[in-house]
């Protein structure tokens, strides 16, 4: 399957299909969609990348953070540094990298981990009702309106763990499905 | 209502089955995905349909009006697919694992964990 | 009470700490438990004596009316004397006789425990709590006759005592609740008074049936006596106190201590006379049979033990007299001489009676216990056996329809009696032999003191009738009868009848002893029939079950999937055919087939659609082709579930499905080739079993649909997921707010699949596992 | 305080299982994290058992949505003592598990799996609506299949394979008939459904027929005769951590389930059910201890057993007497508790032998005196010997079918027990008292150090027979509450009530 075009065209169509799930995520509470739905789009724009480049190359481009890192001098105020260390993390890393004090810090995120987190996400949506007295699961909405992705409330939050956690689901066994 | 729904309902039933009756456990494991669908869809037709109108409150109304799809067997069916999905995606693993192990394709030949062993 | 069987627990269970301290010194803290009970005991004798029964209540099970009730009656008190006492002398008796052996604290904890669920068996108010020590016995007796457990004889004896005092058990069981409903108590002491409430209940004969059996395992009674003999697989201590003077007799206590509540019947009377008299001369005639000692012993314990049913089933005044006479009596010989024998098979290592004589020089005291014994055990005059005898003679001799029966039955066990008395209290040790029997080691103070206080008490209550045992026997045969009843013993009653026939016993007994030896012979001539006795009957039906089973077992739970599926998918067609069988709704087709002319078009697109793609994959033998007709099968539904307004399962459906033939390709585009793999000759029946399965789904839903749905749910949902839910999306509203527990629990479902994916491929045990 | 007292059971082991989650690669994490969730959730289900015992049912409606339309979480006696005995046995599995479970399963997802499968237990037998039932079942049985199947050896993966297929049928005629009730009633919620079967229907013996659909679906998940096969196939291969949980745990739930559905939901036509259940209960019972006649593999015995037992569990639902309830109700406990209790003890005994086989062992009497103790109480319990645990359920069935007259079903339970205790013996004599024969030199290597690890494998062992203890010889606590527990199942107001709170 691995043709040059498909890999590329599945290169470019990721980021839709992800901005696509992430729509059908928020837009689920009042349309068609939701967690499920969105989780399982963005999950597909994965599996069909680790179809075409192998598991590997899929953790490397989406799953992988370099954060780089030097020490703080000891002139250097802190607020100054962590400016700096965002700066050299987000907007130029790539120039900065080439820094000589710079250290390299690898950090992979598990899918176990993206289950987890949804998981935890769900599960404590729920639990705020608990902490105020309430039964579980009871929601909460806030009284304004977010553009595009609409009422923020505890429900809401409760679909971005299920969306979280299908993504992982997916993720995870077509990466353990893909290295057999 | 729809007559021919419920054949076709029991058709697939009919099909799943024989399909998980059989030795060759690629079917086996086709006959209990079709099961699944077929269950899905006993989910749905049982609990009344309704043509057209989805279960989706349009932006000028505050509530729902008739008539809509009824949405609880459809959350019911969104939940059990996934399930579903879940325990099929499972099934299909341990298949593969059971033909790495044992090295063949009939249920038949997998037998020895019922049996009895001697004592003497 | 209560504490006695408290303390007999915790010094049961503290006897392998007490034997890893104090090494073989052990015996002396446990025979003060029993003898600290006697005592105890002795002190309540007075006010017993005096005609006060005393009770003693403790909170158990109350719910279910089960508490520990403590009864102390003659009856009861009769019984724990003898089993304290005679504990006494057993626990020092074990501990020489088991000097040394490595497991002689377990050896105590197991008799310990026997001993005290034996005397709360018999101080016990509740006859569910008498039950529940009764199986107490059963299972310490199965641990003490599989003691010696690296024989496999020990062990198929143990189990066989088990499994037969287990059925009597459960018998019981089942025959105490129905007496406790057919007298409205489990509380002994409202029971005794209710007997005739219970004898003329509708449960009264099974609960009798039940009863009895469980009193007849016990006690060994024709035809389950088989077990008893080979229990003698157990040291000897045991035998002699388990299975000679107190387990087998809880069976002859239940009657006697039942007899109020259910006896006086004819169905009592006759069934324990018949059965007990069977067993008196089955005993009788085995004994005469063998010629190891304890073999014997057992014998004539199972016919003494058919003679006390058959005194208990007789049930006049002067037979229960003569029951509770005999029962001490034969308690105290029997003991000695059981310990006698477990004496003389330690110091020579054989029990063989034809290789063993003339011990008295060498074993002199255990002889002389012998003597004593013997001569009670043959009813000679000065000892209590003597007045056991005539007792029983003059019960079975009263005007009854059945005299001369009972008569004969008690005087041909007399006979054999007198010959085994003169074969072990004389012939072992007095009779002249020119070579006396080596011995292994001396006799010892331990092994042959008990014995010899068991036969001299048997010689004092001889002696002293009346000044020692009457008011106690009085007092537990009034226990039976349930009135008030004055009997005095005596030694000497005079000439009469029964003197002369028991002159006649001793006289013919000593003929068989004579004759033994072609006695024997000839009884060997009927062996052949032993192919039809009970013992063998028990081995055929444990091999037969066995067997029997196994093939059961094979063919039901045979390995094959398929069978498994097509018995599960049969059982549900049954049982919904079932139910819809009565007066179920009729399926009203005919007038809904004007329905058909609406038909739409998705329908029939559909179904064509379906239906021969499910034809592809039936006769198709690639996979690949396989999974994409599964594939289309998958997609035409969820174009149907958007026709039918759930675009929400529509799009999860063809993103499921999109899934699934990934995961498809991923994972089984490995696999060989597809094989035709079938089953010529069930197919036609499994085509015929999923052709009905499909049609009964069709029909459930047809008949379902046939009635009108009101949904609450749905109206409720409709009105209130935008106003309070707030969301348009009524099936995401109850997915995140509704049912969100639901979507909990999938999401949850979906997490370890993925863990269980990722082990299943991930983790691969090379070797065998490790449990 | 209800609301979350009622949760606890559920979140405890869910957010365990998170936590375990995040630690994925540290297993001495996952250990501590799972003790103490184990210990949070013996607490927390005591103290519901409590509240229940004292102040009679409570409910919460999840997302306070007024029941019928949201999912009630209800605790009656019963549920809350499911409850406390799953989270006995999850605690002595626990401690089992970190010695008697080789490293490299521990660090395939074992703990959270295990939890997980703990907080499905607690949720099917504390929610309150049909489809929420359904949903925890299919959490237990994903758990059950990623267990069973767990370190893919190949007995493990031929008895995964009969699991997953016949408990996948299983789900689906569930699903079918919660689909069938919904068509009828268009109800969930189960004292909604409760209400409504007790008011005039015009059609009833549609309901008995949507009772059919639940008798098949959970009567294959507790393992009745004729749908049990999967078990004795399945349920001996998996390592003994797994074995003992599923094995002790799993049915039951079914087997609440049903007892659940058959007292609330499922009375209206009970002169079919009742004769039904009878029949099903006796075959059951004889199909089961036949089975365990006939084996000769310590592990093998046990299974089969559990059929055996569970037909005692359907005889007392099937006698329909609140005394005959409440000898099912204390019946599962026991059985819950000494099954676990027996699968561990062959746990530690072939870990010192390296088989199950009773031909291969032997001469554990002389060598673990302790142990064989520990067996030998847990063994005569399950036979239902007095004063141990068995005989008090045995005692209420038995004379619980006296008082309506059932002999012929109390008959065949008495003389199942009977051949109960014959193959008990039938291991006491093999495995403990017999001598061990020249066994293969491979079984017999055991390190000094592993005999150390084996004797940590006792304590869950004894923790589990003070259970056993405590509720055979002083039986009154837990007999009382199964009397209550039967109460409140058969007065169905009560639960109604709590429910919908009218």
């Amino acid at each position: 399957m691995k043709t040059v075009i498909l890999a590329t065209a599945i290169r470019i169509l990721i980021p839709i299909f992800i901005i696509f799930s992430v729509y059908t995520l928020f837009r689920g509470h009042n349309h068609p969609g939701g967690g499920f739905i969105g989780g399982l789009i963005g999950a597909i724009a994965f599996v069909f990348h680790t179809m075409t480049h192998g598991p590997h190359q899929t953790v490397n481009t989406f799953l992988k953070i370099n954060l780089y890192g030097y020490p703080r001098q000891p002139n250097q105020s802190r607020s100054l540094y962590l400016m700096r260390m965002m700066r050299v993390n987000v907007w130029r890393r790539r120039r900065l990298a080439r820094h000589p004090q710079l250290k390299e810090r690898m950090i992979r995120i598990e899918p176990i981990y993206i289950i987890a987190t949804g998981l935890l996400l769900a599960a404590t949506s729920g639990v705020a009702g608990l902490i105020a007295g309430q039964p579980f699961m009871h929601a909460f909405w806030a009284d304004f309106y977010i553009p595009i992705l609409g009422k923020p409330g505890t429900p809401i939050l409760f679909d971005i763990g299920v969306y979280l956690l299908v993504i992982g689901v997916v993720l995870k066994i077509t990466f353990v499905m893909s290295e057999e | 209502m729809e007559l021919l729904l419920p054949f076709l309902i029991g058709i697939l039933f009919s099909a799943s089955l024989y399909l998980i009756l059989h030795r060759h456990f690629f079917k086996l494991i086709l006959g209990l995905i079709l099961f699944g669908l077929a269950t899905n869809l006993f989910l749905f037709v049982i609990g009344r349909l309704t043509r057209g109108g989805s279960a989706i409150i349009s932006q000028s109304e505050r509530v729902a009006t008739e008539p809509f799809a009824d949405p609880v067997p459809q959350a019911l069916l969104l939940t059990a697919i996934v399930i579903g999905f879940g325990i099929q995606a499972f099934a299909i693993v341990l298949i593969k694992r059971v033909y790495q192990s044992f090295e063949t394709t009939d249920l038949d030949d997998m037998s020895t964990t019922d049996q009895i062993e001697e004592n003497h | 009470m209560f504490l006695a069987i408290l303390a007999g627990f915790l010094f049961a269970f503290a006897a392998p700490l007490l034997y890893r301290w104090l090494g073989k010194w052990v015996y002396v803290p446990m025979a003060l438990l029993p003898f600290s009970i006697f005592a105890y005991l002795l002190t309540l004798t007075p006010s017993v004596l005096g005609g006060d029964n005393l009770g003693e209540v403790q909170q158990w099970a109350p719910s279910l009316n089960i508490n520990l009730h403590f009864y102390l009656d003659g009856l009861s008190l009769l019984f724990a004397l003898l089993i304290t006492g005679f504990g006494t002398l057993i626990m020092l008796y074990a501990g020489g006789y088991l000097k040394g052996h490595p497991l002689l604290g377990r050896f105590y904890l197991y008799l310990t425990l026997f001993m005290t669920a034996m005397l709360g068996l018999v101080l016990a108010g509740n006859i569910i709590s008498l039950f529940v020590f009764w199986e107490l016995t059963s299972i310490s007796s199965y641990l003490l006759i599989g003691f010696g457990h690296d024989k496999e004889s020990s062990r198929a004896s143990a189990l066989q005592a088990l499994l037969v005092t287990g059925l009597g058990g459960l018998a019981l069981m089942a025959g105490l609740i129905l007496v406790g409903m057919a007298g409205d108590t489990y509380t002994l002491s409202e029971l005794l008074e209710r007997g005739d409430m219970v004898t003329n209940h509708a449960l009264y004969l099974p609960a009798l049936v039940l009863v009895l059996l469980g009193a007849f395992t016990k006690s060994a009674q024709f035809p389950f006596h088989f077990w008893l003999p080979n229990a003698m697989a157990a040291p000897t201590p045991v035998s002699a106190y388990l299975h000679s003077a107190t387990m087998v007799k809880a069976g002859v206590y239940l009657l006697a201590r039942l007899t109020p509540v259910m006896g006086g019947t004819d169905e009592w009377q006759y069934t324990l006379m018949i059965v007990g008299g069977i067993t008196t001369v089955l005993g009788a005639l085995l004994a005469v049979q063998h010629t190891d000692l304890k073999a014997i012993l057992a014998y004539t314990t199972i016919s003494a033990l058919g003679l006390l049913v058959t005194m208990t089933g007789v049930g006049t005044a002067p037979a229960l007299e003569a029951m509770v006479v005999f029962l001490l009596a034969h308690a105290l010989y029997k003991g000695t001489f059981f310990l006698v024998a477990g004496n003389v098979d330690h110091a020579t290592g054989t029990r063989d009676l034809t290789q063993l004589t003339g011990l008295s020089g060498s074993m002199r005291y255990t002889a002389i216990a012998a003597l004593l014994a013997g001569m009670s055990m043959a009813g000679l005059l000065p000892f209590f056996g003597f007045i056991g005898k005539e007792l029983v003679y003059e019960a079975t001799l009263e005007e009854s329809p059945f005299r001369w029966m009972l008569f004969a039955i008690s005087f041909f066990s007399g006979m054999v009696f007198v010959a085994v008395a003169i074969a072990l209290g004389f012939g072992l040790f007095w009779q002249r032999s020119a070579k006396p029997t080596p011995l292994l080691h001396p006799d010892k103070a331990l092994l042959y003191l008990p014995p010899v206080i068991l036969s001299i008490t048997g010689l004092v209550f001889g002696l002293l009738p009346g000044f020692l045992v009457t008011p106690l026997l009085r007092r537990s045969a009034e226990a039976m009868l349930g009135v008030e009843q004055v009997f005095e013993l005596a030694l000497w009653h005079g000439f009469n009848l029964v003197l002369g026939l028991s002159l006649l016993t001793i006289a013919l007994g000593y003929v068989v002893y004579r004759f033994s030896n072609r006695l024997q012979a000839y009884a060997t001539r009927f062996n052949g029939l032993y192919r039809y006795g009970p013992a063998n009957l028990y081995q055929l039906s444990l091999k037969g079950f066995l067997a029997g089973v196994t093939k059961i077992t094979a063919s039901i739970q045979n390995g094959y999937l398929r069978s498994y599926i097509a018995a599960i998918v049969l059982t549900h067609i049954t049982l919904i055919m079932l139910s819809l069988w009565k007066d179920g709704p009729r399926l009203e087709l005919a007038n809904r087939l004007p329905e058909l002319a609406q038909l739409r078009m998705y329908e029939v697109v559909l179904l064509l659609m379906i239906v021969p793609a499910l034809i592809f994959l039936f006769k198709s033998r690639s996979r690949l082709t396989s999974i994409a007709i599964m594939g289309i099968i998958g997609y035409s539904i969820a174009l149907f579930y958007i026709l039918f307004g759930a675009p929400d399962v529509a799009a999860t459906q063809l993103l499921i499905e999109t899934l699934t033939v990934v995961i498809f390709v991923l994972i089984l585009h490995k696999l060989p080739a597809f094989r035709y793999l079938s089953h010529a000759s069930e197919r036609y029946k499994y085509i015929l079993l999923s052709l009905a399965f499909g049609a009964m789904m069709t029909y459930v839903i047809l008949i379902v649909k046939q009635y009108p749905l009101d949904s609450e749910l749905k109206a409720y949902y409709g009105e209130n997921s935008y106003l309070l839910g707030q969301g348009r999306n009524i099936v995401n509203v109850i997915l995140v707010d509704f049912r969100a527990l639901d979507t909990l629990g999938e999401i949850v479902v979906l997490a370890v699949a993925a863990i269980g994916i990722l082990a299943m491929l991930k983790l691969r045990m090379q070797k065998g596992e490790k449990p | 305080m209800n609301h979350l007292l009622l949760l606890l059971p559920l979140l405890i082991p869910l957010y365990g299982a998170i936590l375990c989650l995040f630690f994925w690669r540290y297993v001495r994490v996952q250990q501590l994290i799972g003790i103490l969730a184990q210990a949070c959730m013996l607490i927390a289900s005591f103290v519901l058992l409590l509240e229940v015992n004292n102040k009679g049912i409570m409910s919460t409606q999840m997302g306070s949505w007024p029941a019928p339309f949201g999912i009630t979480i209800v605790a009656d006696v019963f549920s809350s003592l499911m409850v406390i005995t799953s989270s006995i046995t999850g605690m002595a599995i626990y401690l089992y598990s970190i010695k008697g479970l080789d490293k490299a399963r521990q660090t395939f997802g074992y703990y959270p799996v295990l939890l997980i499968l703990q907080m499905g237990v607690s949720g099917a037998c504390l929610t309150g609506d049909l489809f929420n039932l359904f949903v925890w079942f299919e959490v237990l049985l994903i758990c059950c299949f990623v267990l069973i199947a767990l370190g893919g050896t190949k007995p493990q993966l031929e008895g995964a394979i009969k699991y997953v297929t016949i408990n996948f049928l299983a789900s689906g005629f569930l699903l079918t008939g919660i689909g069938v009730v919904y068509g009828i009633m268009g109800s969930l919620n189960m004292a909604e459904l409760a209400v409504l079967v007790r008011t005039p229907v015009s059609h009833p013996a549609l309901i008995s027929m949507a009772g059919m659909f639940f008798l098949i679906a959970f009567g294959i998940k507790s393992a009745i005769f004729p749908l049990f096969f999967w078990l004795p196939a399945s349920y001996h291969t998996p390592p003994i951590a797994i074995s003992a949980f599923i094995a002790g745990m799993l049915t039951k739930v079914g087997m609440y389930a049903l007892i659940r559905l058959f007292t609330l939901i499922f009375v209206t036509d009970q002169d079919l059910t009742i004769p039904l259940l009878t029949v099903l209960a006796g075959f059951t019972m004889v199909i089961g201890v036949f089975g365990a006649a006939s084996q000769n593999d310590f592990r093998k015995i046990l299974s089969f057993h559990i059929v055996s037992q569970i037909g005692y569990m359907l005889m007392g639902l099937a006698l329909f007497t609140p005394l005959a309830i409440a000898g099912s109700i204390y019946f599962i406990i026991h059985n819950i508790l000494v099954k676990t209790n027996l699968f561990l003890i062959s746990g530690v005994v072939a870990h010192r032998n390296g088989t199950f086989a009773l031909k291969k062992l032997g001469g554990v009497y002389l060598q673990h005196p302790f142990l064989s103790l520990l067996f030998f109480i847990s063994a005569f319990s399950l036979a239902g010997i007095p004063p141990f645990s068995g005989f008090w359920g045995k005692f209420m069935l038995a004379k619980a079918g006296f008082e309506i007259d059932s002999f012929v079903i109390v008959i065949t339970s008495l003389a199942v027990s009977l051949i109960t205790i014959f193959s008990m013996t039938k291991i006491w004599n093999e495995v403990f008292w017999k001598k061990k024969p020249e066994s293969d030199p491979l079984l017999d290597v055991m390190a000094d150090s592993e005999q150390q690890a084996s004797r940590m494998m006792h304590v869950p062992i004894v923790f589990l027979v003070v259970f056993i203890l405590f509720i055979g010889i002083y039986a009154e606590p837990v007999v009382s509450m199964a009397h209550l527990a039967a109460e409140q199942l058969l007065n169905s107001e009560l639960y109604i009530n709590a429910v919908l709170k009218r």
